[in-house]
């Protein structure tokens, strides 16, 4: 087993920011859950609402964070999971590869819409 | 088929042949006092059989497996009724079976404390000694299984290699950084201390946890619970100092190591010592955030 | 001939309890290529069951004298003294060897190792972990010898020892073993260039109610015997005073350490109130308080008329649970008993055999290149009664000593003679029944071949190739027939044993235990495996194992008929005094090539500094 | 070298039988999980829209005719997709809950109660959902 003395294999990193995603995921979720669902209710979204609550600097930026975050958690655990059914080798390098060029889609696409409501990046 | 003793009478039959191949005095005596045998057989196992049916009787269902033996190579269940005495635990069960009726029925046992570890199996539907789990405990019947996850070698006996290998992985042995310069000195350890790591020293070995992780299912080369749990005896103790503490950590912070474990409890559920095993895993997680943190 | 595998190493050690695992780590420091070859897992061996303590004189107002002296008093001056001051002399730095190397010892306030009063002892010198000393000392043990990298041929059953044939016993050596892969079915030869080493622990599974594990067959003391190394004292057998009723599990005597009450049916505090012994009550030597049990019971004095009641519950909770928590469990799980809330049901149990392969103070025994350590050997340290708290350092002392001795490290002569040789008297013992094997019956040993008119063999490897061809056959043998079941001859032999050679033995009972065992002998030349598989066949080798049983068992009851006195361990209905005159000896008994003979060597109680005079033992 | 052998029904079907607390925690986190994730890129898929609507007549935009809020609508108008949307609920909740109690145990809490800990998840995973099935139903019919 060569990587018993690797400590760089990041396991430890990501394990903590996993559990500091989900702790803020925790926050963010239920508020996000409750301002969307109870506050607002799903049947009277509309783009001139979403779009005024994303004008506002701090709500857009926790969305992003929100993003950001959840990207992370979500894709890192499945990840994760996959690599806990034992998958290695070549085939762990292409989910990884996958699921990294996804996220950064996910990403790049949530910031797309998230801009579009507020006309680009509020400051 | 409700016990094995039909089988054994026939099988007993059908190897009176090669005898005759010895001198014929010798094997026609031989050949009677064999009959004379085979009848007492019959009869002690009637009488067995008998006093089953005088009602306090408990039936086993035993998982059979032989790779060289035709007919065992198919695994199949045998049924063994036990008469049952007060305080019987499921190894007295299985040595009464074994002497009674069927001579191959085989398991790995010895001390019959719940200090050897050779006896772990799974009995209905969990990791146990068989030597610690009174019969009274359990429904009917007992079903009796090798240990999941292992190679099973014949019947109830597992390799145990594997875990063997795992436990070797985790440089299972003391090894201060420094002892006192007289031979005749101790080296101190607070009682605190002795206390931390008690429960970790406990393990003897009997895989039942291994056995019962997911995880360690899935993954082969997960270290597994009672590996980590040797670990941290190890890395909590504080005679071994710093530097061989650093190297611990490093050794279960393999991509195999703690961070495959999905606290998901079943090693501490079955464990026979009591060992908090998951407590000790989770510690040993913090312990490594921690000393990653330091380095930041 | 010489196809068969053979493994090769200068030091084999066979058997992996503290005493095996010990003389590996000493004989590798000292050189040596070693390799270990045990029946079952090192982990999985009974020196783990050990639960009260290891006797090492190592505080202030201690010393390892006092040690000495109260370990040949408790053997009831039947200890030689050089192995009693060797052990005693060690003790203490094996321990703190043990402690170096990361056993788990309880700990007091500043951090030292903890001692406890143990019984026949003037010093609370017992160093424990808990009531799980046995189960760490194995364990860090073991851990050591994989910190080494010592080869370990784990569940490989040795079946015999490959001796040459000289016709006098002194004159053989020993080149090897014969194993037997139990996972594979494998029969190969594991030659040994330097020396053998035996540690294979007890034979409880002589008798059927033990504190011994089921593989404690005593399969070391009955190779060497067969290879014509004598058999040690077998008569004296410890009986646990405290072990469960129904399964014999031991209950540690640092339950009584700590202050346990041991009561009758009528809540007497019987070792008292009885006058067994009015000094040191429940903590009087193990026989005392094993007939005083018995007797309790006998007199009808008992509960339900076979067990009497320890008590701890006056200790408290804290108490019991920070130092016998191991024994609440074992109540618990073995007898459905809770120790926190009701005595204990406890009765007498085999426990431990003093007598053994007669080695000298080093380990080694006559035979060349043979050493023994361990339960299985005879120091002899014991005596006619072991100290509780004395097997232990018994294994790392001379496990240490003989791993030394056999990887070829210097010591000064021994002063313990081996073999019948220098000064020893032979018996004028008749045995009722016809002992051993008769003529024409399975051979054990080479030097059994010689004697039966083979060929004389000299080379050691073909010395080695000679026992591994005898194996095979033998093995063949028994998978092809289906004969008497082996259970059934081990049981015979365990009632009667249990039944005529126990706490209590006269001439009667020991001679119709003679006649059983040579009924049984009869019948085990008809045995027969019923399972034909190679995989892991425990009908095999349980039956291979009842062959030693019966070696032993016999053995043991000549020895027990022979010493018509009372001494230690050994109680004799006859004469129950102990008999100084006649009897400061040791018995022997030497094989003979299956004419079993017995014989006598004085004690030595001369030791280093001065002579140990027999005193009355009362406690 | 350590797969079991293969002991055909035995070792396929049954075993769930026999998953302990934790386990089954595991495998419901683990679902839960998974579905979260499939969830956020349909989130932000079906969010999107916005990105042309951004482009659309301010007058549209009032009226709520553009790409985003008619897609938005047309969804909640569907009532599987707020049966849908209950179940989202229920497999967030539990995630949180449980994720939560996870969290606890990563810090060494509450080590010993941790079925009960399991079990209370559940329950309330149970009581939240059925407690919002009117809002979020609320205007489907
Ligand atoms: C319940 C109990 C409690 C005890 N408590 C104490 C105590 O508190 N203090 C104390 O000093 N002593 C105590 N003793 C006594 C002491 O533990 C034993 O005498 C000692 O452990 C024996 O160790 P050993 O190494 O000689 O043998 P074991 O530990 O029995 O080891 C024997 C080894 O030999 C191997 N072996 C056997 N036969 C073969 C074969 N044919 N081929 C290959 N390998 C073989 C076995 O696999 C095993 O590894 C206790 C004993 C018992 C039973
Ligand atoms: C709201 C609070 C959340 C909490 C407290 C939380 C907590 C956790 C924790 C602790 C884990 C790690 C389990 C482990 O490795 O043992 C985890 C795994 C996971 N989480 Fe979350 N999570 C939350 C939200 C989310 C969200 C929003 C998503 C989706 C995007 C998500 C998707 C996942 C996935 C896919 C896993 C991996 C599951 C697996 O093991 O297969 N989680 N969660
Ligand atoms: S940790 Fe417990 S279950 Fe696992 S091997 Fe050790 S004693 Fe057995
Ligand atoms: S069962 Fe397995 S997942 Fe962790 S808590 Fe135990 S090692
Ligand atoms: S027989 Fe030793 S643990 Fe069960």
């Amino acid at each position: 087993m060569a990587e018993r003395y690797s400590s760089f294999t990041p396991g430890g990193t990501m394990w903590l920011l996993q559990r500091i995603t989900a702790a803020f995921l925790i926050v963010v979720l239920a508020f996000h859950f409750f301002l969307l669902h109870f506050v607002n209710h799903a049947d009277e979204v509309s783009f001139i609402v979403s779009a005024a609550r994303m004008e506002t600097l701090s709500y857009y930026s926790l969305m992003i964070l929100f993003l950001v975050t959840a990207t992370f958690h979500g894709v890192n655990g499945v990840y994760n999971a996959l690599i806990n059914q034992g998958l290695t080798g070549r085939k762990k390098q292409a989910v990884k590869t996958t699921l990294i060029v996804a996220s950064v889609v996910l990403i790049v696409q949530g910031v797309r819409t998230a801009n579009a409501w507020a006309g680009g990046v509020p400051l | 088929m409700s016990t094995q003793v039909p089988q054994q009478t026939d099988e007993t039959d059908a190897e009176t042949e090669p005898d005759a191949a010895e001198e014929p005095s010798k094997g026609d005596l031989r050949r009677e006092k064999k009959a004379e045998r085979a009848a007492e057989r019959e009869r002690e196992a009637e009488a067995a059989e008998n006093a089953a049916a005088g009602g306090n009787t408990r039936e086993l269902k035993v998982f059979r497996f032989d790779p060289e033996i035709e007919g065992k190579q198919e695994p199949r269940f045998d049924e063994f009724h036990v008469p049952f005495e007060k305080g019987m635990t499921v190894l007295d069960a299985l040595i009464y079976a074994r002497d009674t009726y069927d001579s191959s029925l085989t398991f790995r046992h010895s001390c019959r404390q719940a200090v050897c570890g050779s006896d772990a199996m799974f009995v209905n539907g969990q990791q146990r000694l068989a030597c610690k789990t009174q019969l009274s405990e359990l429904s009917e019947p007992v079903r009796v299984e090798p240990l999941p996850h292992a190679d099973v070698r014949k019947d109830l006996v597992v390799d145990m290699e594997h875990f063997y290998d795992q436990m070797d992985a985790v440089e299972p042995f003391f090894d201060a950084d420094e002892l006192p310069e007289d031979e005749l000195a101790e080296q101190r350890q607070s009682r605190q201390n002795r206390e931390k790591v008690k429960m970790s020293t406990r393990c003897i070995w009997c895989g039942a946890c291994m056995s019962s992780c997911n995880i360690a299912a899935g993954d082969n080369q997960y270290l597994g619970p009672a590996a980590l749990n040797k670990a941290y005896r190890f890395a909590m103790d504080d005679r071994e100092g710093e530097a061989r503490k650093q190297e611990r950590l490093e050794i279960i912070e393999q991509e195999h190591g703690v961070w495959r474990c999905q606290t998901q409890f079943s090693c501490t559920e079955v464990c026979p010592k009591d060992i908090p095993l998951t407590e000790h895993i989770q510690e040993l997680k913090r312990e490594a955030v921690k000393n990653n943190l330091k380095f930041w | 001939m010489a196809s068969n595998t053979t493994y090769e190493h200068d030091v084999i050690v066979v058997g992996a309890g503290g005493a095996g695992l010990r003389a590996a780590i000493a004989a590798q420091e000292a050189g040596a290529d070693v390799a270990i070859v045990s029946k079952l897992h090192p982990v999985r061996s009974h020196t783990g069951a050990a639960e009260g303590g290891i006797n090492a004189a190592i505080r202030d107002g201690d010393s390892w004298e006092d040690h000495a002296y109260d370990t040949m008093k408790g053997s009831d001056y039947l200890g030689d003294a050089p192995a009693i001051e060797a052990l005693c002399r060690e003790s203490p730095k094996e321990t703190i060897q043990l402690e170096h190397w990361g056993m788990a010892f309880s700990r007091e306030e500043d951090g030292t190792v903890s001692q406890r009063p143990f019984g026949g002892l003037s010093f609370p010198r017992t160093t424990y972990a808990g009531a799980e000393t046995g189960h760490q000392l194995l364990h860090t043990m073991y851990e050591q010898v994989v910190k080494r990298g010592i080869e370990v041929y784990d569940e490989w059953h040795v079946m015999n020892l490959a001796v040459t044939d000289e016709e006098d016993p002194t004159e053989r050596s020993c080149h090897g073993v014969v194993g037997y892969e139990i996972r594979s079915g494998e029969i190969a030869g594991f030659r040994a260039r330097d020396g053998v080493i035996l540690a294979t622990g007890g034979m409880g599974q002589v008798f059927d109610h033990t504190t011994n594990a089921v593989a404690n067959t005593g399969d070391g003391v009955a190779m060497a015997y067969r290879a014509g190394v004598p058999m040690e004292d077998m008569e004296f057998i410890q009986f646990h005073p405290t072990t469960l009723p129904s399964t014999g599990v031991l209950i540690s005597e640092g339950v009584r350490g700590e202050g346990g009450i041991l009561y009758n049916d009528e809540g007497e505090r019987f070792m008292f109130e009885h006058g067994y012994a009015n000094n040191d009550g429940e903590l009087a030597s193990r026989d005392v308080v094993a007939r005083a049990e018995l007797t309790e019971v006998n007199e009808g004095r008992g509960i339900e008329d076979e067990y009497v009641h320890l008590d701890m519950r006056h200790l408290g909770e804290d108490r019991i649970l920070d130092r016998l928590e191991n024994i609440l469990h074992l109540a618990e799980d073995f007898e459905g008993v809770d120790g926190l809330d009701e005595p204990m049901p406890v009765k007498p149990g085999q426990h431990y055999a003093m007598g053994g392969i007669e080695t000298n103070e080093y380990g080694r025994t006559c035979v060349d290149g043979l050493y023994a350590v361990g339960e299985c050997a005879c120091a002899s340290v014991h005596g006619a009664n072991r100290l509780g708290g004395n097997a232990l350092p018994e294994l790392i002392v001379f496990g240490k000593l003989a791993g030394r001795h056999a990887a070829g490290e210097e010591f000064d002569e021994p002063e313990i003679e081996t073999g019948k040789r220098g000064e020893y008297e032979d018996a004028d013992f008749e045995s009722p029944v016809t002992l051993g094997e008769r003529a024409g019956d399975d051979a054990g040993t080479a030097a059994d071949a010689a004697a039966d008119g083979g060929e004389a063999v000299a080379n050691p490897d073909a010395v080695l190739d000679v026992a591994v061809d005898r194996e095979i056959d033998r093995v063949e043998e028994l998978l092809a027939t289906d004969g008497v079941n082996h259970a059934e001859i081990r049981s015979t032999v365990q009632e009667t044993m249990t039944a005529n050679v126990n706490v209590f033995r006269e001439e009667e009972g020991l001679t119709e235990a003679l006649s059983d065992l040579r009924e049984a002998r009869d019948r085990y030349t008809d045995v027969g495996v019923s399972d034909p598989s190679r995989t892991f066949n425990t009908d095999l080798l349980h039956t291979l194992e009842t062959q030693n049983i019966l070696d032993i068992a016999e053995a043991l009851t000549m020895g027990a008929l022979a010493r018509n006195e009372f001494r230690g361990a050994h109680w004799r209905k006859e004469n129950q005094i102990r008999d100084d005159e006649n009897w400061l000896k040791h018995t022997l008994i030497s094989w003979n090539d299956g004419d079993p003979d017995l014989w006598y060597r004085s004690v030595i109680l001369e030791g280093e500094n001065k002579r140990y005079e027999p005193k009355i033992r009362s406690y | 070298m350590s797969q079991s052998h293969n002991r055909g029904l035995i070792e396929d079907f049954g075993r769930w039988r026999e998953f302990r607390a934790g386990m089954w925690a595991w495998i419901f986190h683990k679902f839960t999980g998974w579905v979260l994730v499939g969830y956020l890129f349909t989130h932000i898929a079906v969010l999107s829209t916005a990105i042309p609507a951004s482009g659309q007549e301010t007058a549209v935009l009032q009226a709520g005719d553009d790409v985003y809020t008619q897609t938005i609508v047309t969804l909640e108008e569907l009532l599987l997709v707020r049966i849908l949307e209950v179940g989202l609920l229920a497999v967030a909740v539990f995630h949180i809950l449980n994720g939560t109690r996870l969290l606890f145990i990563d810090l060494g809490v509450g080590l010993e109660s941790q079925d009960k800990s399991f079990y209370a998840s559940l329950i309330l995973t149970g009581l939240i959902t059925v407690a919002s099935v009117p809002t979020f139903l609320a205007g489907a019919f």
